[in-house]
């Protein structure tokens, strides 16, 4: 079977509460040295058949619709090698 | 590998068998042989460790329990006592309420967000299992030093947690406790609390009857979560060179609960449920012998029908796992498919997992061939019993000797002002709102009272105001000091907390927190407070329905102070007359009830001011709790006061803050005549309350006070902007605020 | 006459119940609607109520949007039907795109359950009608997804045409933008908004204010009228 | 400045209610074909100076001790190209 990751982050105007906690902990935990954190969601799909073009175009189109909002987020996909 | 069949057994008796790994002692394991006549199989050996694991057995605490049945006392409210999954109680006009008070402790500890979260899971399956609607969730929680770093990572997740779970459930939170002490440290108390509701005909019971009918397994898939997670874990001191005994955490998922609940709660409605239980701890190693020993006939499963989430799991792993949200029902033959129907209604996977039989085995299957055949009873219900040396450790005299009432006091009333500010602004004195400010109190619109109340109160009845009020209490400081009577200061707290706001106490669940059992100072703390307790519930007439024990809360030899937490149930009329505990009107009177003594032993300012432990913990009188409280409910009922405070650590001066802060009103208090004022403000005698009375009811009140000799001193009145002991010192009540308010936030927010 | 309000339960949903109640003390007719149905049993106007409506999980509303009730729900709103959404219910009229923009993890990461002070901004919607415009109300909040976003254009859209229906007072409680606490659709006949009106209708529970009553009284005004 | 990514996914045998949620709500919306659901997190990190080995292991270690939970979470570090 066959690994599709969609990828969602909000879109960069959009305040990211979660990545600006990470980062302002980093340095009291003794990280230093990073600019910017930004959280976001990682899908895994296990894709029963082959996945060709039609298969890409439908996960595409399930990313759009249905795992990210547009109104606030963006996606990419990609198949896991 | 060969499945171990009840037939290989047979053929292999000398096999070695990992009894050790899985907890079980020497002894265990040869009676085990014994009862079975041959060695166990794999399966049946998975079985009897997690079910006679401490956690799930009480081998340790046993014995002791006893005495909440032998002395329990009459009590016609009592509808279901200990032994089923929780207690129910009448509460009138055909309504019954089930409450039950659980630990997560461990898996908190190591998991908080999950650990906090699958503790209220939990113990919301248990009252569900009853046959009732859940109305309610409470959680009494201690944490190690409020400025360790440890309590930075466990405090934040475990509240997290419970909201996240029991926010996420429609279940409002209507209380709870939240206490600092290093002695928590590496074990944090996370106990969590369920109420519900049900009329009289829908209680339900957790066994097995009727051959022929059906054993349905229903909700979540099961997975290789926490296999001999809880138990195991909750059965030994944590030691870090075992790492088996860290086995995975559970994940819950609050949306398949709530599914469940709604769905359970139908199936009850269309009477589709002959006997039902949840499943938790050890899993369907529970649920299924738990149900075929309290049944009349025997059980048949057939394993393999289980819908999994790891299709590799081993028969041992699925009778141990111990994955969330699963019920398990007896179902008649003839109503199966319209259970079935209703499941698929509300997207809940059920499955028919086997069937009730006329014998008086617990036999299970996989693939067809038996790897369980067993007394139910022998997994069940009668594990081993340790009577487990005791001694009265040898430090507890000195402990006792040395005296808090001795302790340097403030010699001038600024710096009576100064320890008063200090000690209202410390961690366990200061206000907890930015914890519960994190989970709904006023989902499913019954919320009469919540935090930071002194009982939470729920309307259960619309037309009639029949409501109920609840209040959780435990002093790990007294208990340890004394635990017989820090058990019984914990009961009567509680008890006060209840009739303060109005409810006439029926009972009451409890959860037992100490350290480890075979420790023999520990096994006595743990003595005493059953003693103390039983005795107490006798004397205030409020039987013990059901609670849960929770040992080996150590790390290395250290032990926590033994922590027993006691839950009070009461009943209220008509939830109009509660007493809330905020000073509203200018001009009120505000009279002390009880009797104030120099008791300062394990008391909030000793530990705040000085950092000290030592003396004994207030005096107990049981018949003056039960006098106050009468006159509190009877002064609810007859309108005769406006606002009520329990007195409990932190003292006089903790209450009138916090009832002023409440209402945003202040209040002019005067020190009676002969009282030193650092005493009257601090002390912590048990029996106490102060209640606001409108001037119009004054001579009621004193009257009805003074007929049934009760002490009730006039000690001001509510007053302006400011907490002003006169003769003393002020404190505005933005100062108090602030004072009061900033702690808990700047050291975890 | 009276008028039969559905108050539509998805799998999750909390506040049904309460909503009924809520519907019941304003002297309507509540009427249960499930989630797998399309039929809206011929009411008068929907609440979507509160809860986490399949766990939350996605996105609060996200899978409840693709319910068939939800199919009819849209429709019949572009028609004109009145429809209420209260927290999650407001989140899920953003994911049928019914009104516009979306709501995030509140800007301090925390469930925040409180007393919210709230001004009516628009009174001339289905759901506000018996308010004044800029009175103010108390009603309580309980969210940890509250935090209202939107682009710069369509805030100032929605500015201008009067549709945010209320905004926070007394302190921004999540960080949304320009403090709104609720908006309408351009007709006025969808309404949306993260505080509870339905847990502030009787004086002994919940906060002690019946501030939230006004909500469904409304509607009686406006469908008889 | 170089983009670090750190993908937290629950461990396989930890239950992840939020992709089951997704997977079963697919086929609903007419996707078919997808036989597992997981979802995780996706931490893109802005870096500052040059990202060589002795950053990534300070990565790997925040990772370890911070972003996932290792207790029920398995992580994977990479530079973004
Ligand atoms: N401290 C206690 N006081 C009274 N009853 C208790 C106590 N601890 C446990 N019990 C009772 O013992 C029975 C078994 O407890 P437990 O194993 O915790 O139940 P469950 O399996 O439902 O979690 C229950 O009826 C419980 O109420
Ligand atoms: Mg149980």
């Amino acid at each position: 079977m066959a690994r599709v990751v969609v990828d969602v982050m909000l879109k960069p105007e959009i305040l990211d509460p979660q990545g600006q906690a990470v980062q302002r902990a980093l340095p009291r935990l003794g990280f230093e040295g990073i600019a910017d954190v930004r959280q976001g969601k990682r899908f895994e799909l296990e894709v029963e058949g082959p996945v060709d073009d039609a298969a890409l175009a439908r996960i595409h189109e399930m990313a759009e619709t249905f795992l990210a909002n547009t109104v606030i987020e963006d996606f990419t996909v990609r198949v896991d090698s | 590998m060969t499945l171990d069949t009840v037939k290989h057994a047979n053929e292999t008796p000398d096999v070695e068998q990992p009894w050790a790994e899985l907890g079980l002692k020497q002894d265990e394991y040869e009676r085990i042989r014994a009862i079975l006549g041959r060695r166990p199989t794999g399966a049946e050996l998975a079985m009897y460790s997690v079910m006679w694991s401490e956690h799930c057995s009480y081998k340790s605490s046993k014995v002791h329990l006893r005495q909440f049945g032998e002395k329990a006392p009459e009590n016609d409210a009592l509808l279901v006592g200990i032994g089923e999954n929780a207690g129910v109680v009448d509460v009138g006009q055909g309504y019954a309420v089930t409450f039950k008070v659980e630990s997560h402790n461990h898996p908190s500890y190591i998991e908080p967000y999950q650990g906090a979260a699958t503790g209220v899971g939990g113990i919301v399956r248990d009252i569900l299992a009853m046959g009732a609607r859940p109305v309610a969730v409470m959680d009494p929680l201690r944490f190690g030093a409020a400025d360790h770093p440890d309590t930075k990572r466990v405090l934040p997740g475990v509240v997290a947690g419970i909201g996240g779970y029991g926010n996420c459930l429609g279940l409002p939170n209507i209380g709870g406790e939240v206490v600092f002490d290093p002695c928590y440290q590496g074990n944090p108390l996370v106990n969590a609390l369920c109420i519900g509701v049900m009329k009289h005909e829908d209680i339900h019971l957790a066994k097995a009857s009727g051959a022929g009918n059906k054993v349905v397994l229903y909700g979540a898939r099961t997975g290789g979560d926490g296999i001999g997670g809880v138990s195991v874990l909750a059965s030994e001191t944590f030691d870090d060179s075992k790492p088996t005994k860290r086995p995975a955490v559970q994940v819950g998922d609050p949306f398949q609960e709530k599914l469940l609940i709604e769905c359970t709660l139908e199936l009850f409605r269309e009477g589709l449920v002959e006997g039902i239980q949840d499943l938790g701890g050890a899993g369907l190693s529970c649920a299924t012998s738990e149900l075929a020993s309290a049944g009349s006939g025997g059980m048949r499963v057939d394993l393999d029908r289980v819908h999994l989430r790891d299709a590799t799991l081993s028969p041992e792993e699925i009778l141990m796992s111990e994955s969330q949200e699963r019920m398990c029902a007896v179902v008649e033959p003839s109503k199966i498919d319209r259970f079935l129907e209703i499941c698929e209604k509300w997207d809940v996977i059920a499955t028919v997992i086997g069937e009730v039989t006329d014998g008086e085995r617990l036999e299970i299957f996989w693939h067809g061939e038996q790897i369980v055949d067993v007394p139910p009873r022998t997994v069940a219900h009668e594990g081993p019993v340790y009577e487990r040396p005791y001694a009265r450790p040898e430090w507890q005299d000195a402990l006792q000797a040395d005296d808090a009432n001795a302790l340097p006091r403030p010699q001038t009333p600024e710096e009576l002002r100064e320890q008063v500010l200090k000690v209202i602004s410390s961690p366990n004195q200061a206000s907890k709102s930015w914890i519960t400010d994190q989970y709904d109190r006023f989902v499913q619109g019954n919320t009469v009272l919540a935090q930071p109340e002194d009982s939470g109160m729920i309307r259960i009845d619309e037309e009639t105001g029949l409501g109920v009020a609840v209040a959780t209490d435990g002093n790990g400081r007294y208990a340890k000091l004394d635990p017989y009577a820090g058990a019984q200061l914990a009961l009567a707290e509680s008890y006060r907390n209840v009739a303060a706001t109005g409810a006439r106490p029926l009972a009451i669940s409890n959860c037992l927190n100490f350290g480890s059992p075979e420790d023999p100072a520990v096994m006595w703390q743990f003595a005493e407070a059953t003693r103390g307790l039983a005795d107490g519930c006798l004397a205030l007439g409020t039987p013990v329905t059901g609670g849960n024990v929770s040992l080996y809360n150590q790390t290395g030899e250290t032990a926590i102070h033994p922590t027993p937490v006691v839950a009070v149930l009461g009943v209220i009329d008509d939830v109009n007359r509660r007493t809330p505990m905020a000073f509203r009107e200018e001009g009120q009177l505000l009279y002390l009830l009880g009797d104030t003594r120099e008791e300062l032993g394990g008391s909030a300012w000793s530990q705040v001011i000085h950092d000290h432990l030592g003396g004994l913990p207030p005096a107990v009188d049981l018949d003056r709790e039960k006098l106050l409280a009468e006159i509190l409910i009877a002064a609810s009922r007859d309108g005769m006061i406006d606002a009520a405070h329990d007195l409990s650590d932190g003292g006089l001066v903790q209450a009138l803050t916090e009832s002023c802060l409440r209402g945003g009103k202040g209040a002019r208090i005067v020190v009676p005549d002969g009282l030193d004022p650092f005493v009257f403000l601090f002390s912590e005698s048990a029996g106490r309350a102060v209640v606001s009375v409108p001037r119009s009811e004054e001579l009621r009140f004193t009257d009805m006070c003074g007929a049934r000799g009760l002490p009730a001193t006039r000690i001001g009145v509510v007053d302006g902007e400011a907490l002003e002991i006169q003769g003393q010192f002020g404190l505005s009540l933005a100062e108090l605020r602030a004072a009061h308010e900033a702690t808990i936030p700047s050291l975890v927010g | 006459m009276t008028a039969r309000v559905g108050v539509v339960t998805f799998p999750g949903t909390l506040d049904d119940r309460d909503t009924q109640r809520a519907v019941r003390i304003a002297g309507l007719e509540p009427v249960p609607l499930w989630h797998r149905d399309k039929d809206l049993k011929q009411v008068d106007a929907v609440v979507l109520p509160g809860g986490f409506s399949y766990g939350d999980y996605l996105r609060a509303g996200a899978i409840s949007r693709f319910s068939p009730v939800m199919e009819t729900v849209v429709e019949q709103a572009k028609a004109g039907l009145p429809v209420l959404g209260i927290c999650n219910g407001f989140q899920v009229l953003t994911e049928t795109h019914l009104l516009p923009g979306a709501m995030l993890r509140n800007n301090h990461l925390h469930f925040v359950c409180r007393d919210q002070k709230l001004r009516v901004e628009n009174a001339e919607t289905a759901w506000t009608a018996d308010y004044e415009a800029g009175q103010e109300i108390s009603v309580p909040l309980k969210n940890i997804d509250g935090r209202y976003v939107a682009d710069e254009r369509t805030l100032d859209e929605l500015e201008a045409e009067g549709r945010v229906a209320f905004r926070y007072l007394d302190g921004n409680p999540n960080g949304s933008l320009r403090d709104i606490a609720g908006i309408t659709n351009a007709a006025g006949n969808v309404v949306g908004l993260m505080p509870h009106p339905e847990h502030a209708v009787e004086p002994l529970v919940g906060t002690g204010r019946t501030d939230g009553l006004g909500f469904f009284t409304s509607l009686l005004k406006k469908l008889v009228a």
